[in-house]
């Protein structure tokens, strides 16, 4: 079995390329889990971020400050009566969450956390990705008419429009992207995740930084229209809490409701991945081409490892500051093992950094390569998912016939602009 | 079991073309009848690129990628003509579409 | 002049438009338990897609007969009721009650106590205009500002409860004067208060004055003219923002106002940017009296002349002050007896309630929540 | 498994795949034109679109899938379920579902149906592999040659996918002037 590992660690090509189902289940496994613990941690996050930025503490009673919380909410909503309308469509109404929940998980498969950390490397697979993650939208719609009532029905409606309009700037703004890709020698461009991380790679520029401010109006163009795209605010008109209740979502409840958030955040961290992979190099550290010198890479493959290490500090700070009161006793040792656990994966992230640093081929080698590309995606995402939760807490929520005219009348027009000064920039280039 | 050769994509794309036929020829919902018309180009556009495979070549996908396009207006154009025909008629019943003129 | 009232097309809810066939209006029950009404105010609304084709209030949800109760009540026993109308604005409403009995009454309240009420009064402006801006800014999705105005507002209401030992309902004055003398240090609680609010302003109007969004969904959004709110009897900041200049604290000054310098913010447009302007400004007027009052507060009585059992002459009277929302007016008939013969709440928020309809025809579902919010309205004054 | 399936290329067209994609592409086609209620049988053709979708996938033709998922599933059924909203569809549910001539159009389709058994029946030697199978890597790229060009040459395609853009907005402009309430 250990043969097995390092044969597969050696290779460098995707499980998908490879033909490798066993790998390539593995791997679908290990993304559902991830995205699924990282959505648990985004609602931690979102609800403690949001709750500071309001001056308040958010969830502190379940669990050391509450990061049991969502775990709590998990186990309610999983034990909460499943409620069907009498009047509902009973088949559409249960089928519903499961479209959005696959199209949300779906496009998963090729998103890449590495050269080969992914499940698949398809040629068309930022197509792929846009068309999987535009059936959502069906999803949305069904559910409000199943729902057989007036405010999911214009919930529905409003999140289909919002949806299918500011696809189409959504798009446009890839295609620029996709565009940069096609400006090397050859000519040719690509449509892959991996190729086009791998064309940042070899033009020595993230995209957002090529043709300045070319690169940068594409993602703040993209920016926009994934929150539109994901029903966030300030676009979160389908479920304006103050106007229409829940939206789409009013007569679900219990674990189906659950299904809903699911692939609400799933799709948020997928579209976070999409303008990572898009225009800040993908799994890359910050400087590749500029400090490549052995020591650099040892430095940044340091990161990691410090990361889990600031993330003890923090929980040990938490620890020592929590009252001495003993109501707190319990939550204290909770904390204090959390602390721990991280501290310990710090220190495991910290010794492999340090044993791959001189043997390229070694077990550990290949290992920290793999933590170094997932550890700069994942920190690249969450800081879209951050600037999410910042929009959320900073912003009023726009009109319906004011978010149709931006998408519209302003992104649409300045995407195709982009592109086309794009092209025009890439030809007189080249 | 038998290696999959492109009669028996062919035999799929018939068997959606049949269906698609008698949708368009038996329902009485519009709506029901635009769907069947894009199950017919769905078949049509299964045989072409099965036949590009095939011929190796691929100029049958190209085909295949215009007519997704032709679907695309022709759901436009079609679903516009529904709707501006039940503003004025309130029914999507083709069996009620019987004047050239209203 | 069209006449707004005369002119409203009649609302009919049972037959659908035949204008076009397509058309297919929506009846849609916004409340009574709907997250963006303030309450139980359930509003029928008629739409065609999402553009609201009118409008119709169903009140009567939070309806516990205070007027009645007030026939059965002597006239001290009736005060704590109208502190549960508005009852985030409850010092305002006894102000105007004690205030209407001492005038039937014919005493005068000693100008230490009319100071203080002065000051309790505009420090309760301030915590209702909080209120209406808290939670009109989350109806439109900003959530933020609803957790800093709650934090600042407790600041008031622990004033309030130092002072009369409640926080909400607070039943601060009695006919004649007020029940209790301020505790040591009101005064430098108070100005704290003021330095501490003072920079608050400016940290609600960062998030919003300026913030495209907020002026995108409130500028032109509920637009009545000042003519449609005279002869709706709208008062209060909606009418000041529609440009007409009309405070009764400047108008028929009771209490110590007249004592004060103060201005009179009014708007232009009479939307609902304007009402947010309005009420901002306000709240740094209030700030204003405040700081004057408690500076120039004079000693002495804080209890008029006033009999053990409290029966007015024989009479009748009309008594009204500008509440946080508008004109609060009292009328009570008095039959020389102990209790009153009839009395009759004239509730801002009922009459400017009727404002909605008006503002909210042609324009879109969100609009709606937006406008309910603006006109501030509380449903146990609505109801009573 | 034929040659030609087996150039070069990871084996991802296995016969069960193809059996049951097949198997849901018709099955719920036969769903689209049975099913009363509108929205049932609009989510039984994204079924449809989907499996056929997959086939072009075993087909060595990912830009054609990735298309028809953007395209169809993404885009048509949207406007559809849309329309099936907008449309009163509760009345129409609870009518007939059938059309006065449906006999005359079911033996038509049986017609059709015989026609097509009988041609493949007879034509079974006509489908053959003629060719190698062009290889998934390159697909787009080759498509997007045969449509754009290279090299400032026109390709094979370009006039026809202008033509086609220009259908695209006669479409558009069609739906709108359509659909407004007064004209």
């Amino acid at each position: 079995m250990p043969n097995f590992i390092m044969s597969y660690l050696g290779s460098t090509v995707t499980p998908g390329e490879a033909g490798n189902q066993f790998w390539a289940l593995i791997y679908v496994l290990i993304i559902f889990a991830g995205v699924s613990v990282a959505v648990i941690a985004m609602n931690w996050i979102e609800r403690k971020a949001l709750a500071h930025f309001q001056v308040r503490l958010g969830p502190m009673r379940v669990g050391p400050h509450g990061l049991l919380q969502p775990i709590a909410d998990a186990v309610k909503l999983m034990l909460k009566e499943d409620i069907i309308p009498a009047e509902a469509d009973q088949f559409v109404f249960w089928v519903a969450p499961l479209i959005g929940l696959l199209a949300a998980f779906t496009v998963y498969t090729v998103i890449p956390f590495g050269p080969s950390q992914a499940v698949s490397d398809m040629n068309i697979g930022i197509l792929f990705m846009l068309g999987v993650s535009s059936l959502g939208v069906l999803g949305v719609v069904v559910a409000g008419w199943a729902s057989n009532s007036h405010y999911p029905l214009i919930g529905a409606l409003r999140s289909s429009a919002q949806m299918v309009s500011y696809e189409v700037a959504m798009g446009l703004a890839v295609v620029s992207a996709i565009l940069m890709t096609s400006m090397n020698a050859s000519g040719t461009g690509t449509l892959s995740m991996i190729g086009i991380v791998q064309a940042q790679q070899q033009q020595g520029v993230w995209f957002i930084f090529k043709f300045f401010p070319l690169g940068l109006l594409a993602l703040i163009i993209f920016a926009i229209a994934m929150i539109a795209e994901t029903n966030r605010a300030p676009f979160d008109l389908a479920e304006a809490e103050s106007e229409l209740t829940a939206g789409y979502h009013t007569e679900y409840s219990g674990l189906r409701w659950s299904l809903f958030m699911l692939s609400e955040y799933a799709a948020m961290i997928a579209v976070s991945s999409i303008a990572v992979t898009l225009w800040l190099g993908g799994w890359m550290r910050p400087f590749p081409n500029l400090l490549h010198a052995p020591a650099w890479d040892f430095i940044f493959s340091l990161f990691p490892g410090l990361t889990f290490l600031g993330l003890a500090a923090i929980a040990f700070i938490g620890t020592a500051r929590m009252p001495s009161h003993s109501f707190f006793k319990i939550q204290r040792i909770g904390l204090a093992v959390f602390a721990a656990l991280l501290g310990f994966i710090a220190l495991l992230l910290l010794v492999a950094a340090v044993a791959g640093r001189s043997a390229d081929t070694s077990l550990a080698a290949r290992f920290n390569e793999g933590i170094g590309y997932v550890y700069w995606f994942v920190l690249k995402v969450a800081v879209f998912m951050y600037l999410f939760i910042w929009y959320r807490a900073t912003w009023p929520r726009y009109r319906f016939d004011q978010l149709m005219k931006i998408g519209w009348k302003v992104m649409l027009p300045i995407s195709l602009g982009v592109l086309v000064v794009t092209a025009i920039v890439g030809v007189i280039a080249s | 079991m038998a290696p999959i050769t492109t009669l028996h994509y062919l035999v799929v794309g018939a068997a959606l073309f049949v269906l698609g036929v008698v949708g368009v020829l038996i329902r009485r919902n519009v709506v029901i009848v635009l769907m069947s018309i894009e199950l017919i180009l769905n078949a049509v556009n299964l045989n072409l690129v099965a036949f590009s495979r095939m011929w190796g070549n691929l100029h049958g996908q190209v085909f295949a990628i215009f007519i997704i396009v032709d679907a695309a207006a022709e759901a436009a154009v079609g679903l516009g003509i529904l709707i501006a025909f039940f503003r004025n008629k309130e029914t999507v019943n083709v069996d009620e579409i019987d004047l050239l003129k209203w | 002049m069209n006449d707004p009232i005369t002119s409203r097309a009649n609302l009919d809810l049972d037959t659908p438009d035949k204008t076009y066939l397509d058309s297919n209006e929506l009846i849609i029950n916004m409340g009574p338990q709907h997250p963006a009404t303030h309450g139980v105010l359930r509003v029928i609304l008629k739409l065609d897609g999402e553009k609201v084709l009118g409008t119709e209030c169903v009140i009567g949800y939070l309806h516990r007969g205070v007027e009645k109760i007030a026939e059965n009540r002597t006239y001290t026993m009736f005060a704590p009721y109208v502190d549960r109308m508005d009852y985030v604005a409850a010092v305002s409403n006894g102000l105007g009650y004690c205030e209407a009995v001492e005038k039937l009454m014919n005493v005068e309240a000693p100008p230490r106590a009319k100071y203080i009420r002065v000051i309790l009064t505009e420090l309760q402006r301030i915590a209702s205009h909080q209120i209406w801006l808290g939670t009109h800014a989350l109806d439109i999705g900003a959530m933020t500002p609803l957790f800093y105005t709650f934090r600042d507002r407790e600041e008031i209401l622990k004033i309030f409860e130092k002072y009369c030992g409640a926080r909400l309902t607070t039943h601060a004055f009695r006919i004649g004067g007020c029940q209790y003398e301020t505790y040591a240090g009101f005064e430098k609680d108070v100005k704290n208060f003021l330095a501490f609010f003072a920079p608050k302003i400016d940290e609600y109007e960062a998030l919003l004055t300026t913030n495209r969004i907020w002026v995108e969904r409130t500028r032109n959004v509920g637009v009545i003219s000042a003519a449609d709110c005279v002869a709706l009897g709208v008062t209060g900041p909606v009418l000041r923002a529609s440009g007409v200049q009309w405070d009764l604290r400047k108008a028929q000054p009771y209490a110590a106002y007249a004592e004060f310098d103060f201005e009179i913010p009014t708007g232009t447009n009479g939307d609902t940017y304007d009402r947010y302007l309005v009420r901002m400004e306000e709240m740094r007027q209030s700030m204003r009296i405040i700081e004057q009052a408690v500076n120039g507060i004079p000693e002495g009585p804080i209890m008029g002349k006033v009999p053990k059992v409290i029966k007015p002459p024989v009479g009748e009277i009309y008594h009204s002050i500008e509440a946080p929302k508008g004109e609060l007016g009292y009328f009570i008939v008095s039959d020389g007896s102990t209790q009153p013969y009839r009395l009759r709440v004239r509730p801002p928020s009922f009459v400017n309630l009727q404002a909605l309809d008006i503002m909210v025809r042609g324009l879109l579902v969100a609009d709606v929540v937006a406008v309910i919010g603006t006109i501030d309205i509380v449903l146990g004054e609505v109801d009573r | 498994m034929n040659p030609g399936m087996n150039s070069g290329m990871a084996p991802v067209a296995t016969p069960w795949f193809f059996y049951v994609l097949a198997g849901m592409a018709v099955i719920s086609g036969g769903l689209v034109i049975t099913l009363r209620n509108a929205v049932h049988a609009a989510l039984a053709l994204i079924v449809t679109l989907l499996s056929v979708a997959s086939l072009y996938l075993m087909l060595y033709a990912p830009f054609v899938t990735g298309v028809q998922i953007v395209v169809y599933a993404g885009g048509i059924m949207v406007l559809f379920l849309f329309v099936i909203m907008l449309v009163n569809i509760e009345r129409s549910s609870k009518e007939h579902r059938f059309n006065r001539i449906w006999p005359a159009g079911l033996a038509a389709a049986c017609a059709l149906l015989v026609l097509f058994v009988s041609a493949f029946v007879k034509g079974k030697a006509l489908f053959t592999d003629r060719g190698m199978p062009l290889p998934e890597s390159s697909n787009t790229q080759q498509i997007a040659t045969m449509l754009y060009g290279e090299a400032g040459r026109m390709g094979q395609y370009t006039f026809a996918f202008e033509i086609a853009s220009l259908l695209l907005l006669v479409a558009i402009l069609g739906a709108v002037i359509m659909t407004k309430k007064k004209i």
